[in-house]
């Protein structure tokens, strides 16, 4: 097995081999330093996979959203998506930040001002606009330089969660 | 002694509570709006009833369909936890009077403490000491002058019609005061119109320690020691201990304090357990703040020390006993923490992160507790407080408790939605917090600090190959995935692409 | 100190002392046999090493290739645990002359003290008393008379080629004595092919009490007070408790019992954790029976007790440190009990019940604490010891903790196998067990008596609606059910039908 | 719905009707005292179930294994099956007892030894023979009376989980 693995964005390619029908692979790790290496992976409960790195243990718990993996190993969370070595899609994934980005709600909230209007400049990590959600406030960014192309909703508004609110170009 | 009791709250503390009731051999019931049907309270309880919808003022807060609930289940008294309907003076008249016993202190006791200004007098009245200073404008330089001298500099000025910072001035001796007036006072008149200041005692890297009381209705009255809860973040407490490391320097301030807590709650004619909060310098000295009458979020701490059960305490004495326990009886052995496990992210300034809890593992061992109000596989929701669970942990000393902490900190897991617990871990490593060098500012001058660490090479690579091997074996064998995010209202993509 | 232990156990204790090594910051190393691949204590260390096939010979009690194991992960020391080669003065041996730390006392201590005659002539050496009689057979009346007056009656008559009962007679006082020895003679006769029969102290309802003692390198030794463990089942302990409810009716047994244990390890120069096991009498009478040169399943009630950690104490030693604590600084407070929670089948004759945990729920919450070696998911092998895990609990008083057990025991939730936890709800509430009148009889004559109550009716229906509803989901969604029986060897058809 | 259930060898009707989509049920238990009730059943988890009967609250655990549902409420753990209530084949089980009865065992172990021959008559819960595993010996006993029909194995032999040992007529 080849595959492609992105992990908090820094791209790896791993190339995974099992051994009979129990817990052992050999794995080559490009991207990190490392070369084919034994290693024991189990999975010991809906998952939870126990593995070993030679004699290291590693307890990694995961949980799937969509495309990504959630993955936590000791106190440290990582985000996993993993495509097929040649898959297209995951290139195109890859370059979506050239594209124009759309600024969604995160939970169900309401719009208390927007800070930037329809052809503003912005910056990434600049201030967009406000949305209450249980009690506390919280400024949604944008993810890139460039400019507003559209903006939906209005201050006071209830909004879903998942709904686009700005579009950056 | 009671044989049914309602519990009129949710979560860690409803279930807390039906932890005690059960151990007493009490029958517990439950209420629950409608997105908590699949609260663990409510699976917990001998008994559950709906009492309304999800937003808390139609249900937590529903002072006519708890006490109806309360009939329909004949529970003889009612146990409101904190929050909700707690310090809530007419809930609690209303169970008086509705012949179903509060479980707290009197109403009259609630009405009393319950404003700042109200509490601040009766400590005024008893000669305990609060932050000196003048609640009203000075009028001259000449009166600020007297007013500062008397109440020793530093002194701070604050502007009267506002808060946030402006118009506020540390004046550490007599020669910067008149400057400080002018500039804070035209400040705060360009920022609130007006620029009235008042003068204060400035209380640097200021400590939030709390006094334990418990009474009965007879008239017994002690106090269980301190709790030192000054790692904070915007006024909430997350960190909690006791003994406060500031004992350990300043030996008498146990007995002070505890006294001084004493003569305010004894003047209220206070019964069942209560918290008096003080702001202390780092001598030692302490002001008095407000006193919250009720269970505090932080009371393992006390339990781990003393050894008492408050809660049990709190059913025992509102059912009519006397507190068989003196002053002279209380012990204080060893250390406790508590850490606050938040559905919130650190990263993102502490915004909620409600959501379901596809992984969900407690730590456990010695010396561990864990008192939780959720499980793998519960959707935690919007409406209510973001807290999952209290972890606290004892050692025989402070250091012993710190990396039993680090150890528990380990352990759990949290997947779905993101919390606190990684916070904590850096927190627990950081020098000041473990020297016991503490003040309110601290965590928030620890966020600010903080960098986020390079993940271990060799972890990484365990990542990848547990999701390579999780991927594949779903792809193959066309399992459903472990957990989908239904009922999930955080969106991973858009809190990662653009949150950043 | 240590920077790297490897632990060469596994279940619960192999991971109550990974996390002791954490808490110290001290890597650990776990080891495992083929069989134990997903085993909790593997996930739970910073690494692991496979030692061998299933097989407790070929693994866990595998010398050699534990001991390549730290070499090959560069541990320092090795703990043992309890079981396995925790008592073995070879394996002691071997590790302390490859240079590696052996975690407890010295090779010649466990040699000393791990034969029953060998530690009962260390005891008579000191004067510590042992169950007075004599191993040979007696060979007349006047010299059974002499013997009998001499250790006092009652005594107890029995046969020196066997036992099973056959040839035994207890003897309340001299009239008796004839007629018992030729009743006694006659059976053993006629049981064993030989008559001989020899005299002991009749100790009626004994209670086993043990002493937990503590010493250092440089020649401190401690006694952290006594257990009482007489709730047993064949010899094998299943509740434990400190302290022994006869240290209340009996306030000198603590000092008296704890001095001679001390007297006993101090003539085999003993250090690090042991513990000295004696049989008292109901009135607070001991005799020294003999002693366990390491670190025992029930320390957790002492830990709970005295505030110290044993097993971070047991590493501190080995490190060469010296104790700290000295023996009028230990304080008792409150009272805990601990539950060993075993997969077997108290209906079944007390069958091991290995197999798949289906659905696993530990319970938590104030004064609760679970040592626990499995998880949901995990398959209990049959190789090995069925114990789970250990409850234990704690309170200010034996009732608090009584009744904390019984709220923590309706919280443990196991599926899949069958384990022992009902049978604890029951003794719990056994006025016996409640009023702390022990005997090692005790639990024999509780199973005997004991009938099964009929389900109360609203928990049956309960029941049935929870079925029909999983079931009918199941169906019309063609979803898999929650967990096959995979990996199970227990076969539940059989079991229900045929063992009745 | 209607189901026939068995729980500990007791057999009840269940008529079971669900209102929306929701928790709520109604429902009829013959067998047992109750009348038609509201009750409402809710999945918390997988295989775990919160029911409401009126006000009393319980929680169930499930676990599957073939035929039957492994249900634990509070500190009671019960044996359930259920069936179509017109279905042939639960009536057919529920009159198993009458037939031959094969005694198998239930884990791998070893033969101690065999207390009956074949021929000997036996009554139920008497002894058959005693297997040991897990350095435990267990006596294996007649389900009923009857007359010992076969005996498979030998003593010291080894066996394997569910092999039939006794036939039991």
């Amino acid at each position: 097995m080849r595959l492609r693995v992105e992990v908090n964005g820094k791209v790896f390619e791993l190339s995974l081999q099992r051994h009979g029908n129990g817990s052992d692979y050999t794995y080559v790790l490009e991207g990190a330093e490392n070369k084919a290496e034994p290693a024991s992976v189990v999975e010991v409960s809906p998952g939870v996979f126990s593995v070993l790195l030679g004699t290291r243990s590693f307890t990694a718990y995961l949980s799937k959203d969509r495309e990504r993996l959630e993955v936590s190993v000791g106190s440290e969370r990582h985000w996993v998506s993993l495509s097929d070595r040649r898959d297209r899609r995951a290139g195109a994934q890859a370059n979506a930040a050239s594209g124009p980005a759309e600024v969604r709600s995160q939970m169900p909230g309401k719009i208390i001002k927007f800070l930037v209007e329809p052809g503003s400049a912005v910056k990434a990590g600049q201030g967009l606009l406000v949305v209450e959600a249980m009690k506390m406030q919280n400024e949604m960014k944008s993810p890139k330089d460039g400019v507003v192309a559209k903006i939906q909703g209005y201050e006071g508004a209830t909004v879903n969660a998942g709904e686009t609110l700005v579009v950056i170009e | 002694m009671f044989t049914k009791v309602l519990v009129a709250n949710r979560g860690e503390i409803a279930v807390r509570v039906i932890r005690a009731l059960r151990e007493m051999g009490i029958a517990s019931v439950a209420v629950f709006s409608e997105v908590d049907r699949a609260g663990l309270h409510v699976q917990m309880a001998d008994e559950a009833v709906c009492i309304g919808p999800a937003p808390s003022s139609q249900s937590y807060l529903n002072i006519g369909s708890i006490l109806e609930a309360a009939r329909r289940t004949g529970a003889q008294a009612i146990h409101p936890g904190y929050g909700f309907l707690s310090e809530n003076a007419v809930f609690a008249k209303a169970c008086t009077e509705g012949g179903i016993k509060f479980i707290g202190p009197s109403w009259q006791a609630i009405e009393t403490m319950g404003s700042k200004t109200g509490a601040r007098r009766v400590a005024l009245e008893v000669g305990a000491p609060v932050v000196p200073g003048t609640d009203q404008a000075i009028s001259d330089l000449a009166e600020a002058r007297a007013i500062a001298a008397a109440i020793g500099y530093p002194v701070l000025l604050k502007a009267s019609a506002g808060g946030g910072g402006k118009g506020m001035r540390a004046v550490r001796d007599e020669s910067e005061l008149e400057s400080a007036i002018r500039d804070a006072s035209n400040e705060a008149q360009s920022a609130f119109g007006s620029g009235e200041v008042y003068l204060e005692k400035l209380i640097e890297r200021p400590r939030h320690i709390e006094v334990q009381v418990l009474g009965d209705e007879h008239g017994n009255l002690i106090h269980l020691g301190e709790r030192e809860c000054s790692i904070q973040r915007r006024h909430q407490k997350v960190v909690e201990e006791c003994p406060s490391p500031l004992s350990r320097t300043t030996p008498r301030l146990r007995q002070e304090i505890g006294e001084t807590a004493l003569k305010i709650a004894r003047a209220v004619n206070y019964y069942n357990a209560g918290t008096l909060e003080f702001l202390a310098d780092q001598s030692g000295r302490f002001y008095f703040l407000e006193m919250n009458t009720r269970l505090q979020v932080e009371h393992p701490v006390t339990e781990w020390v003393t050894g008492l059960d408050l809660v049990r305490w709190q059913i025992t004495i509102a059912a009519g006993e006397r507190l068989t326990i003196k002053q002279e009886d209380i012990q204080w052995q060893g250390c406790a923490v508590e850490c606050r496990i938040y559905a919130e992210d650190p990263q993102n300034n502490f915004f909620p992160s409600p959501g379901k809890l596809t992984q969900y593992v407690e730590p456990a061992g010695p010396g561990v507790r864990v008192d939780g109000g959720v499980y793998s596989g519960w959707t935690v929701p919007l409406e209510y407080d973001p807290l999952l669970a209290k972890l606290s942990v004892w050692g025989l000393t402070r250091e012993i408790a710190i990396e039993r902490m680090r150890r528990a900190l380990w352990e759990y897991q949290v997947l779905g939605i993101t919390t606190n617990v990684r916070m904590f871990q850096q927190l627990m490593a950081d020098g000041r917090f473990v020297a016991g060098d503490l003040d309110t500012g601290l965590l928030q001058r620890f966020i600010a600090e903080k960098a986020e660490a390079e993940p271990d090479g060799a972890e990484l690579t365990a990542t990848v190959l547990a999701a390579a091997v999780f991927e594949n074996r779903s792809r193959s064998n066309g399992v459903k995935p472990v957990d989908t995010r239904t009922g999930t209202v955080w969106q991973i993509q858009g809190r990662r692409g653009l949150l950043r």
